[in-house]
């Protein structure tokens, strides 16, 4: 696996194809929680991205308000980043995006942030199949705002006060499903093994990519009764199917380990993932039977992790407004001013 | 029976039925007029609903150039709605016409003494000559404008013109079209003597002009800005500037080698996401934009405040509607002045333009965009649903070929090679704008992230109170920078000794010289300020320092302007006078010379030298 | 080397790093002080982040009373956190005192020769006390204290009520407790002679009053006040307005017989929903809240210009925060008023109340129910984080049982039985509030349809200019009685024939004995005006007709409250003088008085009679 | 059905258990278009609202902005209506709900107040589980300003214009099941047959119900290509179950049709929903089955309506946040205010 490989080679030290170290890829120190499970993902992150030797730079960060999102303070100094309002990040990537085809967009989001507040944003920019990767660090808590209930809790979680949550928690990978995203999973921010190459499959697909991380929050819900605790999830997470990224570069060599099946998908660049089924197999290239196997885990109290579910021949909203492939920010004047000969005509047609 | 004698200067209202086509008929009455050189304004005033209910569409000819609203009745009414019929009699001006569908005859108890009453037996006419019912609607619309062009004299060949440049593409329509007309005019030639004592005649008044809406011209300066983005949500009045940007862009927007488009629309899920998408574009180095109107506003109350504290420069598109809330979606006022010139919580301050015509509406979205990126601040653009939605004669559009987009202060990966230090906060200029960055522009110098929290002149987050102080004060330095870069005021001064002045914006500049006529016809002289831009510029300041009495005439209620006056240039709220129109139709000459004339009556001795028609 | 002498009359500031535990160990220091009857004022200046930030605790411990921020550096600096302890020996005064945990040694570096040190081993005291690292950290803050009770000569027996009453319910923690503040007082009395110059002594000047926090008082506010649903949404610093609610709602207004709730509190999916909720509800006949801070209250602006249109009444609480967007969000300020008083497009206006301690807070938080369901309208409690947050010393609460809640103009069943017609928008009693009824209340008379749109007197949807301007002229109407009905203004005047005046209002209220003190010792007398609310009454206009110069005194950059002033008042702005503080920290008497004696100074020869400390 | 029974009634003179003709039902005249699918919905409700014996002043009519949300104006005007803001309905509907919980609350929106603006507060009201009736009268495009496809506009389906519509539709009956609504139904204008004894049903329910009413747009998309044209929905509709609703006090006479399978089920006040198969037996009582159901007919190019899923036993907001039963707004000061005596209590205890 890629997380395995890279450990090998120190990952700090290594140089990747650009001839960067990890480092290039790290940011500030965090003022996050000690133990904060999206400081792990925001180290993902790290890892991914310089794993698939993307250039720093070319790496846009956007996140909404809370600790999720201030996380992206933390990680890829040398990108942009936007830490915009709470809830409303879906639209700034969209816009992002439309100006600028060509980079890598990287939105990083909370439960709070995307499921109350920022559902409607949520929802509709997985319709609009933006071309960005979209993760919730999901801990079922409003962190920044110290410990209020989310709306991703599950029935039955307790609060640090003790106090049931007695609504259902919204599944936004579910929804996703649901509302069409081409590229879904869920995952855990204490299994770096699963998250790595989730991660760098979600950055190479070309379409909208969601993934929900579970991310304990220390301070306010990681206590016994909550089920987004460290132990809890340790304890009921179950696995979809093993993923391994594969770039486009590399030979393939990590042949299928004995007694288990394999199953290659292909993306657009020639990368590939391959999927390693755990028992039962699993087929993340059908949507219906991800939304229901979502639903089965549940049912058994279990949390299903891993890939769900891939569409790679997914369409992007470039293709839906037919744009042209240069970035929209890069265009001259020339191509955008019609000039006044035109305008003559065009006023001619008012007369 | 008195009978009202005018050529070239009266007003027409048709009364008709809302979805019933009758809106490019009564365009093309209008749009004939024009073409016969004559100035004319026309006014729909159209119900908040899509079928079924009366609407009107009124129009000022006037040879003299008044296009304002001119207010009280109609000196012809065109009645083809029979649930608005007494409401349409009550309209006529005494020696007025009333032209009805004679098909039915008129209820005895509408009958009035004072006024000229032409059947045409519309209906009848269509029920003889068309069966199917959809063509018996549509061209009743045709015929009596073919009866109206026999009865004010109407140039056909203007008319059939006018059709046949209405059907361009779809040329089988034109020859029933042209027939329908014929069939009016035959009809109105036959039973009355015409022309009327009221008529029109051509005249050579709206050369280098052209009849256009204000939203057409402002989703024309979108495109010829530079525009590349825009996140939308429809909403009365202010669709159609979107709208137009789309289908401006689809001819003229096109890359000729793959067929692609060189921009990118985006419907959002509603205000928020609109003004969004825009933010999260131009932070990415593209011209984008969004429009709406009033409670779109509301919404991106939030955003905007982002953007300013952030220093994101959008072009937000407000074409104002009438009252708080839902209000009244198809009246117009100017009365989102405070909301937008304050938008948001904390001490924020935003850029308004003030466009008074369907040029400068091109204009000003063009220029918009400009400084936008010159300030690194959302600018927005103060129309209103009379400018926006109706058709007004403007001065042509023109673009300078040689004008150059100022893109403002962005520093290029070879610049940064060249920079030891980047801070995207450091006033480098002291004129409040700081250097900014694209995304992905350099590999190692000039990433940043931008927030909404306080932060240094490094962009770090900050929570120090000096550190919070130096970058709100610098914000306050770029909005004065901003009031030097702004359009100015146009001002004119009659250059008697005169005490007074007007100072209005946006769509009451309309109804000015018919103001200044009447007020002279009463002995009254003002100078004029007409404000086209906030903050407010040296300029406007010297203006009301000169005068000693100042009428701020405004579309609403409160008198934000003048809040805004008051405020920003420390001046003494007495001096400055309200004239407040706020029933959502467009603001009268008639309405400001009255107000203003007994002001200044009241203060002067001087006994007036002539009367003023009230007509 | 100096000392500074004083008995209670000083500055003490903790450093500690935020999560942990710090804040209750702070807040017991503060109030044993209290409860030795020494007037203190505690304040929190915390990061926005959950832990390990540097974060600070100031009390100003005054005899005088003086509990305004003082300013400047800290008497006595109490340094719990090693990042942060050059910073805070910076803060140390000459002559003060710097109390550090000398387990590790001081860097020689941050050695001050005008500073004394003061070193308690607490680290090591708890190595050697406690095993589990929890308690070790836990009791640090326990240990400090006690050393500080030797050191300042704060009596041990009150120390050990507070812990008592703290772990009430939990007493197996009092012993521990009080173990560590002995640990602490004897490492202090045998290293140190105790006590220092500085210290405090029993007086009695804290009778009938409470600490409390200006949100748990605006909590207690909303249940006496007769709130029965609540709709919310977290945001620093109002959050614990609605936490308090629950809590005492859970207490006090629990249905006897069946255990349930009196009350419905709905925690939203934001704050549209919130204010939804809450207009939903009054709409329906129960008095509903909400409650928010700054980019809460730009998402509520739609909203909000809904309740003033359909006349929702509502109460909406606003805990003000620093900055534009999400600014500084552990900060405070006074920034939102003009979003606030003019929030949502259109001609709108809202009615504000101010509170200045937690007393007000309850009471203005009860009474804006009345004065909501009086008006129809939203109320909006304007407090701010220094106010909600942290704890004051306050009058007692008080209720007087005899009250009644005011309801306002409804309708019910009987009443209605008796009606002819009803209309629900007609001014009936011409001050602008008509009749409401609830939706259920009769079969057949009084339903109407609620709506955001223009409307006549009897609800019926209109689009006539003449019936809006009606419905708005009324709301106008309305807002004229509003200014009758709210709390009046507080006036103090001197005698003295000064023609200088201070206006301020909220939290600045706290700095205004001191800085009149200030005055008073240079020869200055001013009169004052605390502005209670928004309409202005007709005293704030007198007071400042009577007055030739006035200092609106404010905490925010853009002199918000004098717009309101000058727009409102039609007041000459030259005449109102800005002194504006805005960096997130709250404003002190110092400031005020020096911003004022400049002024004062430079256009009066009278020389100044006294200096004045300037420490 | 119902219906059937109320036409050989002549229901507009018939009167009701309350003694009250269906006019004291209606409205004012409608200003919508002639034909408009939610002027069928509206007569719709009238007629159910009469048939249940609903006291029509006892019923509060909730509505957002759009046509949709303009038509409460033209039914039940002995009802308080609410029309509020655009997207908002729910949150109006739950503060109301919350203040009186006797009323029953029929909130009326459209697919772009519901679907686009209003998605966020759609799914929250769902979680809530506020005890309402939720009618989406669903065209797929923004009627009121003038044609513009919503985010319900199925993929494939062309505008009045002719543009193809090339992002997936929302349904919002499939996210309602998803997000936990006890009872889901689909219908359409044109079937009253269908509709009123779904009406009556949801009414019925104690808890949030969800009927999403396919209700065309005649103006702006009832043309050819349009997948929610009168033609179109006429053509492709599937229905689940045929539905009766056998109020509590009438006697069960409807006996099961030959030949065809029927099940009653009972709701908490006795009345009975009878539903009645068609083709393959349907299961409205299990949710997932309900959404594969929907799905698989979606892949068909088929609408399926009728009773989607039903959760007899729901429970409503007011039980999870335990409050008391009487109506909020009722309760008189001496149970709101605790008295001075308290507060002197509470004044001791911040000493
Ligand atoms: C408009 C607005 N409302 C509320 C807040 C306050 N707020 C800050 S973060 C947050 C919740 C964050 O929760 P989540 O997204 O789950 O992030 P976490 O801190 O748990 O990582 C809230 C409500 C805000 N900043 N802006
Ligand atoms: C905040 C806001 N944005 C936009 C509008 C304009 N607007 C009015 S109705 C409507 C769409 C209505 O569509 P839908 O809910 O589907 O109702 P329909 O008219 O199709 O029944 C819009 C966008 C508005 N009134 N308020
Ligand atoms: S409060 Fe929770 S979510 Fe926030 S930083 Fe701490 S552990 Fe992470
Ligand atoms: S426009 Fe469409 S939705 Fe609106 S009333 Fe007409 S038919 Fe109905
Ligand atoms: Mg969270
Ligand atoms: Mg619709």
């Amino acid at each position: 696996m890629s997380y395995q490989k890279s450990t090998f080679r120190h990952p700090k030290l290594a140089l990747n194809d650009l001839g960067l170290t990890q480092q290039a890829y790290e940011g500030p120190l965090s003022t996050l929680c000690a133990g904060c499970g999206h400081d792990s993902i925001g180290g993902a992150i790290i890892q991914a991205c310089h794993e698939l030797s993307l250039p720093p730079h070319r790496i846009a960060k956007l996140s909404g308000i809370g600790c999720s999102s201030k996380a992206p303070t933390y990680f890829l100094n040398k990108a942009h980043g936007f830490n915009s309002v709470h809830g409303r990040m879906p639209s700034i990537a969209t816009g992002a995006n439309m100006a600028n085809r060509d980079l890598v967009y990287v939105g990083m989001s909370g439960d709070g942030d995307s499921a109350a507040i920022g559902l409607g944003q949520f929802a509709h920019v997985v319709r609009r199949r933006l071309n960005m990767l979209y993760i919730v660090a999901n801990n079922g808590v409003y962190g920044l705002t110290k410990g209020q209930t989310s709306a991703t809790s599950d029935r039955g979680s307790k609060s640090k006060g003790g106090e049931e949550n007695l609504l259902e928690g919204f599944d936004l990978a579910t929804m996703a499903l649901q509302l069409g995203a081409t590229f879904v999973a869920r995952s855990f921010s204490g299994d770096r093994e699963q998250l790595i190459p989730l991660l760098k499959a979600a950055l190479s697909h070309q379409g909208f990519a969601f993934i929900d991380i579970i991310s304990p929050c220390v301070t306010f819900n990681n206590h016994g009764g909550s089920t987004k605790s460290y132990d809890y999830v340790r304890d009921h997470v179950q696995t979809a199917s093993v993923t391994d990224f594969i770039p486009v570069k590399e030979e393939i060599i990590s042949a299928c380990p004995v007694g288990k099946t394999c199953r290659d998908i292909c993306l657009h660049d020639g990368s590939i993932i391959r999927l390693q089924n755990v028992g039962e197999s699993y087929n993340p290239e059908n949507r219906q039977e991800a939304i229901t196997a979502i639903e089965q885990c549940k049912a058994e109290g279990e949390i299903l992790t891993g890939l769900l579910y891939l569409d790679h021949k997914a369409e992007d909203l470039h293709k839906v407004l037919e744009t042209t492939s240069k970035p929209l920010n890069t265009l001259a004047e020339s191509a955008l001013c019609p000039g006044n000969d035109v305008l003559s005509v065009i006023n001619d047609s008012f007369r | 029976m008195p009978k009202i004698k005018s050529i070239n200067e009266f007003v027409i209202r048709f009364a008709n039925v809302n979805g019933t086509g009758s809106a490019s008929a009564n365009l093309m009455f209008a749009k004939s007029l024009f073409r016969m050189g004559i100035p004319v304004s026309p006014r729909n005033i159209f119900p908040s609903n899509i079928q079924g209910m009366p609407t009107w569409y009124e129009v000022r000819v006037s040879e003299k150039g008044y296009l304002g609203r001119r207010g009280g009745g109609a000196d012809i009414v065109v009645a083809m709605n029979s649930q608005s019929l007494p409401q349409d009699m009550r309209n006529v001006l005494p020696g007025g016409y009333f032209l009805y569908d004679s098909t039915k005859p008129l209820d005895p108890q509408l009958q009035r003494k004072d006024v000229n009453i032409i059947g045409i037996p519309i209906s009848e006419i269509c029920l003889r000559e068309y069966e199917d019912p959809r063509q018996r609607q549509l061209f009743k619309n045709v015929i009596y404008v073919g009866a109206l062009a026999a009865l004010l004299n109407i140039e056909f060949d203007v008319l059939k013109s006018m059709v046949a440049d209405q059907f361009k593409g779809k040329e089988k329509l034109i020859i029933p079209n042209i027939y329908a007309l014929e069939l009016g005019h035959q009809a109105a030639s036959i039973q009355y003597d015409c022309p009327l004592d009221i008529s029109v005649k051509r005249i050579n008044s709206t050369h280098n002009h052209i009849m256009i809406d204000g939203n057409t011209a402002t989703g024309l300066g979108a495109v010829y800005g530079g525009a590349t983005v825009v996140g939308w949500y429809p909403i009365t009045p202010s669709t159609s500037v979107v709208e137009n940007f789309m289908k401006y862009s689809q001819r003229l927007r096109i890359d000729p080698a793959t067929g692609k488009k060189n921009y990118a629309a985006v419907q959002a899920e509603d205000e928020l996401a609109a003004i969004g998408i825009a933010i999260g574009a131009a932070w990415n180095g593209a011209r984008a934009f969004t429009a709406t109107s009033g409670p779109g506003i509301s919404l991106m109350t939030e955003f905007l405040g982002l953007a300013y504290f952030a220093e994101v420069p959008i072009v937000l598109i407000n074409v104002q509607r009438a009252g708080p809330s839902t209000g009244m979606p198809t009246r117009t006022q100017q009365s989102d002045i405070l909301a937008c010139a304050y938008a948001s919580h904390g001490d924020t301050k935003h850029v308004l333009l003030f466009p008074s015509s369907p040029k400068e509406c091109f204009d000003m979205t063009a220029e918009a965009f400009d400084l936008a990126e010159r300030l690194q601040t959302p600018v927005i653009l103060m129309s209103d649903l009379e400018l926006g939605m109706n058709d007004h004669m403007s001065d042509e559009l023109n673009w300078d070929d040689s004008r150059r987009y100022d893109r403002g202060k962005v520093l290029k990966a070879k610049q940064l090679d060249k920079l030891e230090e980047f801070g995207r906060y450091l006033d480098v200029d002291n004129d409040g704008i700081c250097y900014r960055t694209y995304p992905g522009a350099h590999p190692e110098i000039g990433a940043f992230f931008t927030r909404g929290t306080s932060r240094d002149r490094y962009a770090i987050y900050s929570e120090q109170g000096d550190v919070y102080v130096d970058n709100v004060d610098r914000l306050n330095r770029k909005f004065k920078t901003a009031s030097q870069l702004i359009p100015a005021p146009e001002i004119t001064i009659t250059g008697k000794t005169n005490k007074a002045g007007l100072i209005y914006y946006g769509t009451t500049s309309a109804a000015i010289q018919e103001t200044l006529d009447i007020l002279e016809a009463k002995g009254l002289q003002v100078d004029t300020l007409r404000i086209r831009a906030f903050p407010f510029s040296e300029e406007v300041e010297a203006f009301i320092d000169a005068h000693e009495q100042l009428f701020v005439i405004e579309q609403n209620r409160d008198g934000q302007l003048r809040t805004l006056l008051v405020n920003e240039l420390e001046i003494h709220p007495k001096k400055l006078i309200k004239v407040l129109h706020y029933d959502g139709l467009p603001i009268t000459a008639r309405f400001i010379s009255t107000q203003v004339s007994e002001h200044l009556q009241d203060s002067s001795s001087k006994p007036s030298t002539k009367t003023v028609e009230s007509r």
